[in-house]
């Protein structure tokens, strides 16, 4: 697969939107997603402005990968996480033992991991970990 | 379109491992098979412009930069416009819909589809990587947000969610499995020909829970083509042209987290109610139908998204054998992506090329659907996050 | 074709190393220019369908993939639908010539033509590799047939033949670079907006012998699109539409040792000659034009296959001022792929913005040419072993 | 740039076309080209058959390229030659001193030499070299 170097520009633009979670949400129909765009993608309004994604939620559905790409150590689980606040994330769990501990309704938070290397340089974003319940 | 546009000739190669086959020869024997299908008769000379579907550029074999002028070598004419389109899993029904809205446009009385993959000159899980599932840069994002995705977590992802919703089971899932091979076996075209059991099914390993590997379909080489022409001409190549009554393609959403549902996908919804209302026809009105079933679970969510069912019920219609051969609506005569085989932008004209048969009943007397309204439908979901679906509606009368 | 299609709208990016935009928001931005352009107003709901030009499919950013979903995702319209096609350096005016296919055939009345290529996240000569130009595979071909190809070394096996048949100077190729970076100082659209002497040209690295960098198109960023519809609802959106009198693509084979000439482009000149026979006018009906030049020699060598002059003739044209922005058949008034840039499938739309521009009247006035016949040609040439050609025709009255 | 590995299935089917030089012919129009095929890329008829290519030739056009992909030593000559017997070959000149020795006309003959490496693999295919005039 050809992929950009870790220093290439897109690493570069796309750092507000990794390291501090910025989204964006449409003025008209309220929808908030992430990269941050001019056009909201659900309804085509121009009227979006930028949106602080939160770092918690609880899962909207998962699956057990066992046969991930190369650099993976099988299972890994992969969400669809309903953001506390609106927006919907997609990411991987990390930190879990038993992955059966992941479920539909699962209370997560979003961690800063090492997500792959690439060249011998580290390129880091979030995962989630299951949230004790007190 | 309808009323527009005709199939006058199809052609197909048995999909398969085709190691001893490059991407060129595989796209001759279909397009020579295809020119030898018209009953009566065409020249290379009668073909005035082509669509060429091809998806993975050639990323799994170093084949970047096929363009039209690859195909025009490929089949010997220089002398027409083509144009390569790529449109994730429905590229070769998109290319199809292309060529006909070339003819209807009055441009170009006869044109040629084609569809062509070359996914097996890579082992499996290189060849999925080069496509696309190994994580970051795939879509222009960054990688933390892509890592570990790939084909089959996206549709397990659906999978999970139609169970926890729907109340779907992975008896369910390898229900599909089960009939779709059953159908290959009697097509010498699908590249899986054995039947499986529901046991075997669920005792293959899990590739991504909840789907067993005996859930997914298979990476398969194959290319598939077929000639539509103004319809008001077709009957000076055949007497019995097929009529393309609707070709449509629906998007959604690119990324999965813009989804509003993981039990429906809008793509299809809108790629249907749109063949649907070009047609002039409704759900019922089909006799039979090609669907996407490049997973299991996908075979049970389109149907209900096509609208041959209502949402939640296409598990409890195929326990009740409604989607078998012989049952009130066959589903994947040809054995589906599940057992006929993937060759991404093949399999869409592959679908075509089968409703075609099918219509015309052409097909040996055991696979062979019976037909009432003689109307056939084929779908196909794609591309990032499963945001383009087309559907095509064939009919052996105007 | 000729009188169903015109032109209401377009929208262009200033071309360049934009490297604080993805592909996503240069789309966006040429988009909103787009529908801001339309005299008498427009809406997104307006649009019934799009064809989104896109050639490296992402090769140079990992955005592998892309799709009629992605174009939906960015301009937020998920309710029409969206080819992606492909076809080498011509990506952006096939996309145009297929979506004035899909107004002809009468099942959309307006849709929109979108080209966007982002080279520049990589640096030049990995993105030149990852385009292909680094040996083996590519083209599904051995290595040993392809070691050492890339853009400027097929082009300057034409050069020297060029030389040797015709007697072209590396002074007749720089002319060429001075000329059109003349013209692309007055271009506020254009990557380089700075003017080049002969000696500078000729005292630059040589790339490729005969070729020297500065005959050399550079690598550039950029987005660029066009709104067309039916053209008898067109004076709806406004005063003064632009009509699509011809568009076609000419094709010639896809390997260089396949090819009859080294001095003519089959795939022009079948271009040209199709699109002149749809307009029904004669290449000295044109009053100026935009033309592939990706390197100087090409320049030359496409004013004759398209029939502007003799073969032979028109480095002698170029040394007497004939096709100078202020001479007789001004060619390329933007500045050109030298000096306005190559964002492979922006150029081709990029080409029409400019050709529309001019045809009303918009650019300028340094830049406006004089009209006498109000017709403008543009041409794209590229694809493997420059085997894709396509030619579009526009004119200010049917 | 994504390209096949050396142990490749398309290496083993062009194992004929290229250490035998085994090329195509058109029985209706004459052309001669490679990789074999079913039909014509000229004249589209299907009326094809092998040809065995030969091994020398004349130069039709060159270049000499100064910006080569990495692991190629600047200047390389790029080719296209006119078979004996019929039928035009691109590839490389290898073993020329003075690249201003090659023009059009020159007579070439086609060695077989290491054309790359890949993953540690020695990649072997046909350059010309300079005939001697006697
Ligand atoms: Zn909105
Ligand atoms: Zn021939």
């Amino acid at each position: 697969m050809v992929q950009p170097a870790p220093a290439s520009p897109l690493f570069w633009r796309f750092n507000p939107e990794i390291y501090q979670r910025m989204g964006m949400k449409c003025s008209d129909c309220g929808h908030i997603t992430y990269p941050r765009r001019k056009i909201c993608p659900e309804c085509g309004s121009f009227n979006v402005k930028e949106h602080q994604l939160s770092k918690t939620g609880k899962v909207h559905t998962f699956c057990i990968n066992w046969t991930p790409p190369p650099n993976l150590e099988p299972p890994i689980v992969n969400v669809i996480v309903d953001l506390d606040g609106g927006g919907r994330y997609q990411g991987l769990i990390t930190e879990v033992a038993n992955p059966e501990d992941v479920t539909i309704g699962t209370k997560v938070e979003m961690v800063l991991r090492k997500v792959m290397t690439d060249r011998g340089l580290n390129i880091y974003g979030y995962k989630f970990r299951l949230v004790e319940e007190g | 379109m309808r009323g527009k546009v005709a199939i006058i000739g199809v052609g197909m190669i048995p999909f398969g491992e085709l190691f001893e086959m490059g991407l060129e020869e595989m796209v001759q024997q279909a397009y020579i098979n295809c020119l030898n299908s018209v009953d009566k008769g065409i020249s290379t000379k009668d073909i005035k412009a082509a669509w060429f579907g091809q998806w993975s550029g050639g990323g799994m074999i170093g084949q970047g930069a096929l363009c039209g002028a690859s195909l025009a070598t490929m089949i010997g004419n220089r002398e027409i416009p083509i144009t390569r389109t790529e449109n994730g899993c429905p590229t070769g029904s998109d290319a199809f819909r292309n060529a006909c809205l070339g003819v209807a446009s009055g441009v170009y009385d006869v044109v040629l589809a084609m569809g062509a993959e070359k996914m097996r000159d890579k082992p499996g899980v290189e060849s999925l990587i080069a496509a696309g599932g190994g994580g970051g840069g795939i879509l222009g994002l960054h990688p933390s947000w892509m890592l570990g995705m790939g084909g089959p977590v996206l549709q397990a992802l659906y999978a999970t969610r139609q169970m926890h919703e729907l109340g779907y089971t992975m008896e369910d899932y390898a229900r599909v499995a089960v009939k779709n091979h059953h159908n290959g076996v009697a097509c010498p075209y699908a590249h899986y020909r054995f039947e499986v059991t529901m046991e075997r099914v669920l005792n293959s390993p899990i590739v991504c829970w909840p789907l067993h590997l005996l859930d997914c379909c298979p990476q398969t080489d194959g290319a598939a083509c077929a000639i539509v022409c103004r319809a008001d001409i077709a009957k000076s190549f055949t007497d019995k042209p097929v009529y393309v009554l609707g070709s449509n393609t629906g998007l959604d959403h690119k990324n999965m987290w813009d989804k509003h549902s993981f039990v429906e996908m809008l793509s299809t919804v809108r790629a249907a109610r749109g063949a649907f209302e070009m047609a002039g026809i409704k759900p019922d009105d089909v006799d039979f139908a090609e669907i996407h079933d490049c997973f299991t679970n996908t075979e049970l969510m389109n149907l209900e998204d096509i609208g041959f069912c209502k949402k939640g019920e296409a598990a409890n219609l195929l326990r009740e054998g409604y989607w078998n051969r012989d049952g009130a609506k066959p589903i994947n005569p040809s054995g589906g992506l599940k057992a006929h085989g993937h060759p991404i932008a093949a399999t869409g004209i592959g679908q075509i090329c089968e409703n075609y048969w099918q219509l015309r009943e052409e097909v040996e007397p055991e696979r062979q659907v019976k037909l009432k309204n003689g109307i056939a439908l084929s779908h196909n979901v794609g591309g990032d996050a499963f945001g383009v679906s087309c559907v095509t509606i064939l009919s052996r009368s105007l």
